[in-house]
C-alpha cells in the first residue's frame, strides 16, 4: 500500500549459520496466485518473486491465475504439462481448486497451498496460511479489552469487512464475532466493501451515517482502510477507535504516530508468500526445516494473526506491505 | 378538421415530468420506509439533514458519470468504459510524478486522461464503425490493465491536502461534490435541452439516417459524445480520488451497470433517441437512497442483494404505474392499447 | 367488379364506429357497407381516418364505440390473429415486413407451414412461389431476404402474405403508392380475380383515376365521419372531391409564370445552379450528366427501380460516387454537409426511416435541417422555430395544425408535409437559403389536396430562384410540373425533353419497352 | 415486372458466412500467434490436440450460455442475469438436501432453477413491461444474494462424483463438456433456423409491431426467449459445478459482457432481428484462444488486459475488413457507404 513498489519486499536472506542456506540442487518452482488489483496479493507476487531471486538454487516460473477460478485451473494445467519440482499456488478459492491440486500431487509435483486451504488433504503436500478466524478474533479481543478498560457498558461496535461472498471474510467475522461474544458485545452495524478504496469510503460513510454514536470499529483490510479512514475524516468523526487489519505500511505508521482513529491492526502478513518459497525449495530438495528434529517440512502451517500496536509498532514496521 | 378541441390540454404537459414525478414517489416511499423502521434516528432533525447530504454526496460522483452516459445513450451508443476510464484517470492523477504538480496538475491529467480514452473509443465507434457494446468493453478491458501496469497494482495514496480536502470542503453548509454534481447535472440539462448539441445528439440517437440527410455530422457528432462521456469520466475520477484519498486500478468498479441503470430507469431510451438529464439524476438518487436504508438497516449483504433486486422492479413498476395512471387522467383515456 | 353488386350479400357492415386517440377523434362516427366480391374503395384526405378504420378492422386498434357485423355477427376482433381467423386479411399502409426473413418467412409469418414445430421450407416456397406466380411477378425468389428487395418487391410480398390467408375480405392500404403504372395494371389483374371469386376488396387510394377503374362503390371519410356511404365508383370527380375535401379538382397544376426560355432568361438565369456530370455507380446507374438552372422544376420519369432514388442520393452527397461529379452553384458537393451548406436540400424516399424523428414534435422536425440557423451562439432558439414551424405548417395545410404533436401521431400525407416543409425552413431561415431542393416522390401518400398545395409550394419556391429535381412514378405529376422531363430507365438517362413537347404515352414507351428509341437518348 | 435490375443478383452466398469466416480468420491469426512464440509448443503434435481441446473445452460452458443469449438479443432483448442464475442454480444444485438426491436431483434442481428464473425474467419484461436491462439486471443483483444466503456465502463442495466426472469424462477421445456444448449449438441452429420458433423468433426481434399484426403473440415469445436462456444457465451451472466440483453465490462472474460481447460479435445485432449460433460460437471460441494464447505465453495480467482489448478491437475491424471486401468483390458494389 504504497506508492514506491517493488523494493521493499519482506525476504529472509539466512544467516551464514544456517545450513540450509546453502545452495543445492536445482529446484524449478511453479507460482500461480491471483490477479487481483489489491496491494495485498500484490505483495504476495512481489514477496514470493524476491525469496526466489535470494537463492541461486531456485527458478521462479510466475503463471497469471487469470481472473477466476476457471482461468486459474487452466492456467494451472498448462503449468503441470510443464513438470516443475514444486508448484505454489494461491488459489482464488481452494474448493474450486482441489481438483487441480488433485491433479498435480497425482503427476508427482508436491503442492504448496498459500492461504487458501484445499479441501481434501491429498491435494497438497504443505499448506500455509494466514489465520482468518484468528484474525477476527485477535481484532475483537483487542476491542473487547480496550472498550472494558474504558468501561463501555453496552458499546457500538461496527465492522467494515471484505468482499462479503468470500469465505475468508466470513471466518474473519466469524472469530470477531466469537471474541466479542466472550466480552458480552456485539456488533451494531456491518458493512462490507470491496478491498478497494473507493469503497471503503463508500462503506464507511454509510456506516458513520447509520450509527451516529459509536465506539469502536474494525476494518478487516488495511488497503480499503485508506477509503475508511477517509471517511471518517470526511464525517469529522472521532468518538471511537479503529483496528485494521493485514497490517500494511501504511496503517502501522498511522498506528506509530497516533494522529488518527486507528489504534490497532491485525496481522495477515504476505510475508506467507516469502516462507513458502523457501519451503518449497526445501521440499523440491528433499530437506527439513532446521530447527525442527523432523526431516521433512511438516504439512501444515498456520500464521498466527499478531496484533500491532502503538507500543509494538516499530517492530512490525519492517513487516508491512 | 379533426375534432383540434381534445388536443390542447393532453398536449401542455410533459411526459418526462410525469416520469420524473414518479421516481420521486419512490423516493418518497423509501424515505417514509426509513422513517417507519429508524425512528429514532429520522427523529433527529440535524441527523436527517446530515442523512440528505450524505445521499447527495455519495451519488456525486456516479451522478456525474451518469450524465455522460445519458448523453451517450441518447445519441444512441453506450459506454461500459466509464468505471475504468475513472480508474486509469484516478490512478495517472495519482502517480507521484503527476502528484508533484500539485492539485490543478492532478486535475488536470484527470480530465486529459478521461478525454483521451472517450476520444479513443468514439473513433473506433464513429470512424471504425465499430459496435458501441463492443468498442468500450475493449476499452474497459485495455484501460483496467493499463491503470493497473501504472498503479503497480497498489493503492495510490493521494498526499496533495488541496485534492483531498475537495470531499471536506463545505459551501454554504452543502458539500462541494454536491455542487459539482449539481452544475454538472444544470450543465447537462442545458447542454441537452437549450443547445444545438443537444438536439443534434436527440436527433443522432433517434435516426441517425434521418439526421445524416439533414446536414448533421453524425460521425463527428458520435465521436464529441464519448469526449463528454469521458471528460466526466474525469471529473468523476477527481471527485472518488478526493473520496477515498487514493486511486487504484479496481476503483469504480461496475460503475458502468450503475451509471446505464440509472440512466434507463431515469426514463432514457436504450435504444436512443430520447432521454432526460433530471430523470438520470433521480434514477442515482434512488439507487443512493435504497444503499443508504440499507446502511441505516443494517440489512446483511445478501438479503440487501435480493430486496434491492425487488425494489428496482417495484420502482420500475410504480413509476410506470403512476406514468399511466396520471397519463389517464390527463388524457382521460388509455395511451396505448398497444401490447 | 360485378354489375350485380345489389343482389350481392352484404359480408360486412359498419354503423356510428368511434375511435379516440389522445388528443384526436380518428374515427368519429363510420359507417361502412360492403358486399361479398366488391371492390368497395375509401376515399379521404389525409388523416380522415381511413387507415385507422382499417386497423380497427384488423383487430389492431378496439373501437370505443359503434357496431360492426360480419358476415351477420357481431364481430369486435380482439387481435390481429382474430380477424384472420375470421377471414379479414390486410395489406397494411406501412410495410409489415420482417428485413432478415426470406419472402417465404414472410408472407407465411404467424401461419407457417410446419410438422410439429419445424418449418416445411419447401412446401412454404412452393406455395409462395404459387402466389407470387398468380401475382406476376414469378421472378422473385422465395429464399431472398426482406432487406435485399427493392422497395416495389416489398409491396408485392405484402400482397402475398395477405392471399395466403384464405380470407373473405381483403383490405388494401394504398397498396399503390408505392407501384409504377405497369405494377398498378398488374394488381388491378388480382383484385379482380379475387372478387370473381366472391371475395370483397376494400381499396384505398389517393388515386381517383385508380377508383374509377377498379371500383365498385365509394365510401368518403372526412375528418373520422362517413360524409358519403355506398356511391357509385362512376360518381363525378367534381362530386367525390366535394365530399371530400370541399374543392372539385384532382391534378390541379397551379398556373404558374412560363418557365424561362432560353431566349428570354436574364443572363444569371441561364447559368445551371446544379451540374453533375459523368455521375457513375455501379450497379445503380451509369453516366449521368444534368444540370438544373435557377427556378427550374425538372422531373425525372422512370420505372420503379430504374435508380432514380439513388441518384438523388448521390448528388445530395448521401452516397459516395464511383466516378463523376456535383456542382452546386460552383461548390464540388462532397457530402451531405456540404450539400446542405451551400443550400442544397432533400425530401428523401422513405421519410419514417429517412427523415423523420418519430418520437419528436413537428415543429423539431420541421426545424432539423435549420435549428442551428436559428440557434444564438450555440444556444436554440424553441418559440423562433415554433413560429416559424407553425408558418409553415399554416401554408402547408399540415393537419392537425399542432406542431407540438409527436410526428409519430400524424397521418402519412401529413407525414410527408413536415419532410417537405423542412427544407422550405431552411429556405425562410438560412442566409443562402434552399436554393436547389430534391424531392423523391413528394407526394406518394399525399391526398388530392394537399396535392395542390404542394404543387403550389413547388411553383412558389422556382418563382424565387429555386431549382427543383423532382422523382416521381406518376407520370402526369412530372409532366405537370416539371418544365424538363428526364426519363431514366436502368440506371441510365435515355430521353430529354421540355414538358410541353412529350405526352404521357411517349413516356411511357420510353420508360417499359423503349428499346425503339434507344438511339435517342440525351 | 419488377425490373430484372431492381433484384440484385450476387445473393448465392450468405452474409452471415462471410461474417464467419471472417471470424475464422481471426481464429487462424491467433493460432499464428501462438506458434511464432511458442514455436517449442506447437511442435508437439499431441500437446496441440490437447490445447484444441482445452480452449473447447473452456469455451462449453460460456458457450452454452452464449446460444441462450443470442436467442434473447435476436428476440429483441438482453439478459443480464445469466451469470446470477447459474450462481444460482449451480448453489441449489450442491446445498446437501439436493445432494441428497444424487446427480440425478442435482440436474434436475439446476435445470428447474434456471427455467423458474427465466420464466420470472420473462413476465417481468413481456407482461411487466418492464425494460429488459433494467429487469434482469435488477434479477442479477437478486439471484445473487438469494444464491449467497442459500450457500451461506460458502463453497459448496460437490461430493457426488457422476457430476464431477463430467468434467473428466472423455467420449471418443472428445471430453463431454464439448460434446454437450457441440449439441447444444446444433439444437440452437436447428431452433433458431428450422423451426417456427426460431423463425418467430427473428421476427419479433426485427419488427415486433409486424410479428404482433401477423397473428404472432409477442409477449408469449418474449417470455420463452427468456426461459430458454435460464435453460442454458442451468445447462451452463451443471457444467461449471463439474468443472469446479464446487459451486458458489460469486461463480460465473461476469458471464453476462462475456456472452453478450461474443454473440456481438459473432454477428448479432444488439438492437435485434438478426443473428446466428454459429458465429457467436466463434465469438466465444476467439475469446476462449486469446485466453489461452495469454495463458501459454504467461503475460502478466495486466498487460493480458492492455493486450486483450486492443486484440477485440483489432479482430472486429479485421472481421468487418474482410466482409466488406469480400461483399465488394462478389456484389461488385459498394453495400455501405453509409455511416
Ligand atoms: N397511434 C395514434 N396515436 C394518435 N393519433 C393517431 C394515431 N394513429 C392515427 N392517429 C391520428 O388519427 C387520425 C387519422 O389517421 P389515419 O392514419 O387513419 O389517416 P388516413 O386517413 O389513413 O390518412 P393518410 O391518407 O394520410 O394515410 C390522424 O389525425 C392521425 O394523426
Ligand atoms: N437492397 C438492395 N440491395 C442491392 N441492390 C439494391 C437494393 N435495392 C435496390 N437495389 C438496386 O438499386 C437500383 C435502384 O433501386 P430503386 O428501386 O431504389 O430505384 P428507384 O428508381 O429509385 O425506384 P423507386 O421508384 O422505388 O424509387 C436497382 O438497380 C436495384 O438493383
Ligand atoms: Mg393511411
Ligand atoms: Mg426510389
Amino acid at each position: 500500500t504504497s506508492n514506491d513498489t517493488g523494493n521493499d519486499a519482506q525476504v529472509k536472506t539466512g544467516g551464514s549459520g544456517d545450513a540450509n542456506a546453502a545452495a543445492g540442487q536445482k529446484v524449478i518452482i511453479g507460482f500461480s496466485a491471483p490477479a487481483a488489483d489489491h496491494g495485498w496479493i500484490a505483495a504476495i507476487t512481489n514477496n514470493a518473486k524476491a525469496q526466489a531471486a535470494v537463492y541461486s538454487d531456485v527458478e521462479l516460473r510466475p503463471v497469471e491465475a487469470g481472473a477466476d477460478a476457471a482461468a486459474q485451473r487452466a492456467a494451472l494445467s498448462t503449468l503441470i504439462a510443464q513438470k516443475p519440482q514444486v508448484i505454489v499456488m494461491l488459489p482464488h478459492d481452494g474448493k474450486e481448486l482441489n481438483a487441480t491440486g488433485l491433479e498435480a500431487m497425482k503427476a508427482g509435483i508436491p503442492v504448496v497451498n498459500l492461504d487458501r486451504a484445499f479441501p481434501s488433504a491429498a491435494a497438497y503436500r504443505l499448506q500455509i496460511k494466514g489465520d482468518n478466524y484468528g484474525m477476527g478474533l485477535a481484532a475483537g479481543q483487542y476491542i473487547g479489552e480496550q472498550l472494558k478498560a474504558k468501561g463501555v457498558g453496552s458499546p457500538i461496535i461496527g465492522e467494515i469487512p471484505g468482499i462479503d461472498s468470500l469465505e475468508l471474510t466470513q471466518e474473519r467475522t466469524k472469530g470477531f464475532n466469537d471474541a466479542l461474544a466472550a466480552f458480552g458485545f456485539k456488533v451494531a452495524n456491518r458493512r462490507p466493501a470491496e478491498f478497494t478504496a473507493d469503497s471503503g469510503q463508500a462503506a464507511a460513510t454509510a456506516l458513520l451515517q447509520a450509527l451516529p454514536k459509536m465506539d469502536a470499529l474494525w476494518n478487516h483490510d488495511d488497503d480499503q482502510g485508506i477509503g475508511v479512514l477517509a471517511a471518517i475524516k470526511q464525517a469529522n468523526r472521532s468518538e471511537f477507535f479503529m483496528v485494521g487489519g493485514a497490517g500494511s505500511k501504511a496503517a502501522i505508521d498511522a498506528i506509530t504516530k497516533d494522529d488518527t482513529v486507528l489504534k490497532a491492526t491485525v496481522t495477515y502478513s504476505p510475508s506467507m508468500a516469502s516462507s513458502a518459497i523457501s519451503l518449497a525449495r526445501l521440499i523440491g530438495q528433499g530437506k527439513g526445516m532446521s530447527d525442527l528434529v523432523e526431516l521433512q517440512v511438516p504439512k501444515e502451517i498456520t500464521l498466527a494473526s499478531e496484533t500491532i500496536t502503538k507500543d509494538n509498532a516499530s517492530k512490525y514496521a519492517k513487516l508491512g506491505f | 378538421m379533426i375534432a383540434e378541441t381534445a388536443l390542447p390540454k393532453a398536449q401542455k404537459y410533459d411526459d418526462n415530468l410525469l416520469r420524473n414525478l414518479g421516481l420521486v414517489g419512490v423516493l418518497v416511499i423509501l424515505v417514509i420506509i426509513g422513517i417507519v423502521t429508524r425512528p429514532e434516528l429520522y427523529s433527529d432533525p440535524a441527523w436527517v439533514r446530515n442523512n440528505v447530504l450524505i445521499i447527495l454526496q455519495q451519488a456525486s460522483g456516479i451522478g456525474v458519470v451518469t450524465v455522460g452516459m445519458t448523453f451517450v445513450i441518447i445519441g444512441g451508443g453506450i459506454d461500459l468504459s466509464v468505471g475504468a476510464i475513472i480508474a486509469l484517470a484516478g490512478v495517472w492523477a495519482t502517480t507521484l510524478a503527476t502528484q508533484s504538480y500539485g492539485a490543478a496538475g492532478m486535475i488536470f491529467t484527470a480530465l486529459v486522461v478521461g478525454v483521451a480514452v472517450g476520444l479513443v473509443n468514439g473513433v473506433l465507434i464513429a470512424y471504425g464503425k465499430l459496435v458501441p457494446f463492443i468498442a468500450t468493453l475493449a476499452m474497459l478491458v485495455s484501460a483496467r490493465g493499463l491503470a493497473a501496469q501504472i498503479s503497480g497494482k497498489q493503492t495510490q495514496v493521494s498526499a496533495n491536502e488541496t485534492i483531498n480536502s475537495i470531499a471536506t470542503t463545505k459551501l454554504l453548509g452543502i458539500p462541494l461534490l454536491v455542487w459539482i454534481l449539481a452544475l454538472v447535472v444544470a450543465a447537462g440539462w442545458v447542454l441537452l435541452n437549450r443547445t444545438t448539441f443537444g438536439r443534434r445528439t436527440v436527433a443522432v440517437g433517434g435516426n441517425p439516417e434521418a439526421a445524416r440527410l439533414a446536414g448533421i455530422n453524425v460521425k463527428r457528432h458520435s465521436l464529441l459524445l464519448y469526449v463528454l462521456s469521458g471528460l466526466c469520466c474525469g471529473i468523476g475520477a477527481i471527485m472518488l480520488t478526493s473520496q477515498a484519498t487514493s486511486a487504484q486500478a479496481a476503483m469504480a468498479n461496475l460503475y458502468e451497470l450503475d451509471a446505464i441503470a440509472a440512466a434507463i430507469i431515469g426514463g432514457t431510451l436504450l435504444s436512443g433517441g430520447r432521454g432526460t438529464i433530471i430523470g438520470a439524476l433521480f434514477g442515482v438518487l434512488v439507487f443512493s437512497t435504497i444503499t443508504n436504508l440499507f446502511a441505516i438497516n443494517n440489512l446483511a449483504t445478501e438479503v440487501q442483494n435480493m430486496v434491492k433486486g425487488g425494489i428496482i422492479v417495484a420502482a420500475v413498476l410504480l413509476q410506470q404505474f403512476r406514468y399511466r395512471s396520471l397519463t389517464n387522467l390527463l388524457r382521460r383515456r388509455n395511451v396505448s392499447d398497444k401490447p | 367488379m360485378s354489375e350485380s353488386a345489389g343482389s350481392a350479400r352484404k359480408i360486412l357492415t359498419l354503423t356510428d364506429v368511434v375511435k379516440e386517440f389522445p388528443g384526436v377523434r380518428a374515427l368519429d362516427g363510420v359507417h361502412l357497407e360492403v358486399l361479398e366480391g366488391e371492390v368497395h374503395c375509401l376515399l379521404g384526405q389525409n388523416g380522415a381516418g381511413k387507415s385507422t378504420l382499417i386497423k380497427v378492422l384488423a383487430g389492431v386498434h378496439h373501437a370505443d364505440s359503434g357496431e360492426i357485423l360480419w358476415q351477420g355477427e357481431p364481430f369486435a376482433p380482439a387481435s390481429p390473429q382474430a380477424a384472420m381467423r375470421a377471414g379479414i386479411a390486410t395489406i397494411y399502409q406501412e410495410l409489415d415486413l420482417v428485413d432478415d426473413l426470406s419472402v417465404a418467412e414472410n408472407a407465411f409469418l404467424g401461419h407457417e407451414p410446419s410438422r410439429f414445430g419445424f418449418t416445411r421450407r419447401r412446401s412454404a416456397a412452393e406455395q409462395t412461389r404459387f402466389i407470387l406466380g398468380k401475382l406476376g411477378h414469378p421472378e422473385i425468389p422465395p429464399g431472398r431476404l426482406i432487406k435485399d428487395l427493392p422497395a416495389a418487391g416489398k409491396q408485392i410480398v405484402s400482397m402475398a402474405r395477405a392471399l395466403s390467408h384464405n380470407a373473405k375480405l381483403i383490405v388494401m392500404d394504398e397498396p399503390s403508392a408505392v407501384l409504377a403504372h405497369d405494377e398498378v395494371e398488374n394488381l388491378f389483374r388480382i383484385i379482380r380475380e379475387l372478387t370473381a371469386h366472391g371475395i370483397a376488396v376494400v381499396y384505398i387510394s389517393h388515386r381517383l383515376a385508380e377508383i374509377r377503374e377498379i371500383g365498385d362503390r365509394v365510401t368518403v371519410l372526412k375528418d373520422g365521419r362517413t360524409t358519403a356511404a355506398g356511391l357509385s365508383a362512376r360518381t363525378p370527380t367534381r362530386e367525390l372531391v366535394g365530399k371530400m375535401t370541399g374543392r372539385s379538382f384532382e391534378y390541379a397544376f397551379p398556373p404558374r409564370v412560363a418557365p424561362d426560355k432560353e431566349s428570354s432568361a436574364p443572363e444569371e438565369k441561364r447559368t445551371p445552379l446544379l451540374t453533375v456530370t459523368n455521375l457513375s455507380r455501379a450497379g445503380e446507374f451509369a453516366d449521368i450528366s444534368l444540370t438544373v438552372r435557377p427556378g427550374e422544376i425538372v422531373g425525372i420519369a422512370g420505372l420503379v427501380g430504374s435508380g432514380r432514388s439513388e441518384l438523388l442520393e448521390t448528388i445530395f452527397g448521401a452516397r459516395r460516387p464511383d466516378t463523376g461529379t456535383v456542382i452546386l452553384n460552383g461548390h464540388r458537393i462532397t457530402g451531405v454537409g456540404s450539400a446542405v451548406r451551400h443550400g442544397m436540400g432533400m425530401a428523401p424516399e422513405e421519410r419514417k426511416s429517412q427523415a423523420l424523428l418519430l418520437d419528436e414534435p413537428v415543429f423539431k422536425n420541421m426545424t432539423l435541417a435549420s435549428f442551428a440557423g436559428f440557434a444564438r451562439a450555440g444556444f436554440t432558439a424553441a418559440r423562433d422555430e415554433r413560429a416559424a414551424a407553425q408558418r409553415t405548417a399554416d401554408n402547408l395545410e399540415l393537419r392537425p395544425r399542432d406542431v407540438d404533436r409527436p410526428v409519430r401521431t400524424l397521418s402519412g400525407g401529413n407525414q410527408q408535409k413536415v419532410v417537405v416543409g423542412r427544407w422550405l425552413l431552411t429556405r425562410e431561415n438560412n442566409a443562402g437559403g434552399t436554393r436547389l431542393l430534391l424531392l423523391d416522390e413528394p407526394t406518394r401518400g399525399v391526398d388530392v389536396g394537399a396535392r395542390a398545395e404542394l404543387y403550389q409550394v413547388i411553383h412558389d419556391l422556382a418563382a424565387n430562384g429555386v431549382g427543383v429535381l423532382l422523382v416521381s412514378s406518376e407520370v402526369p405529376e412530372v409532366l405537370g410540373l416539371a418544365d424538363r422531363v428526364l426519363v431514366m430507365r436502368e440506371g441510365r438517362l435515355i430521353h430529354e425533353a421540355l414538358a410541353g413537347e412529350i405526352d404521357e404515352d411517349t413516356v411511357l414507351d420510353l420508360v417499359m419497352a423503349g428499346s425503339l428509341m434507344e438511339g435517342e437518348a440525351a
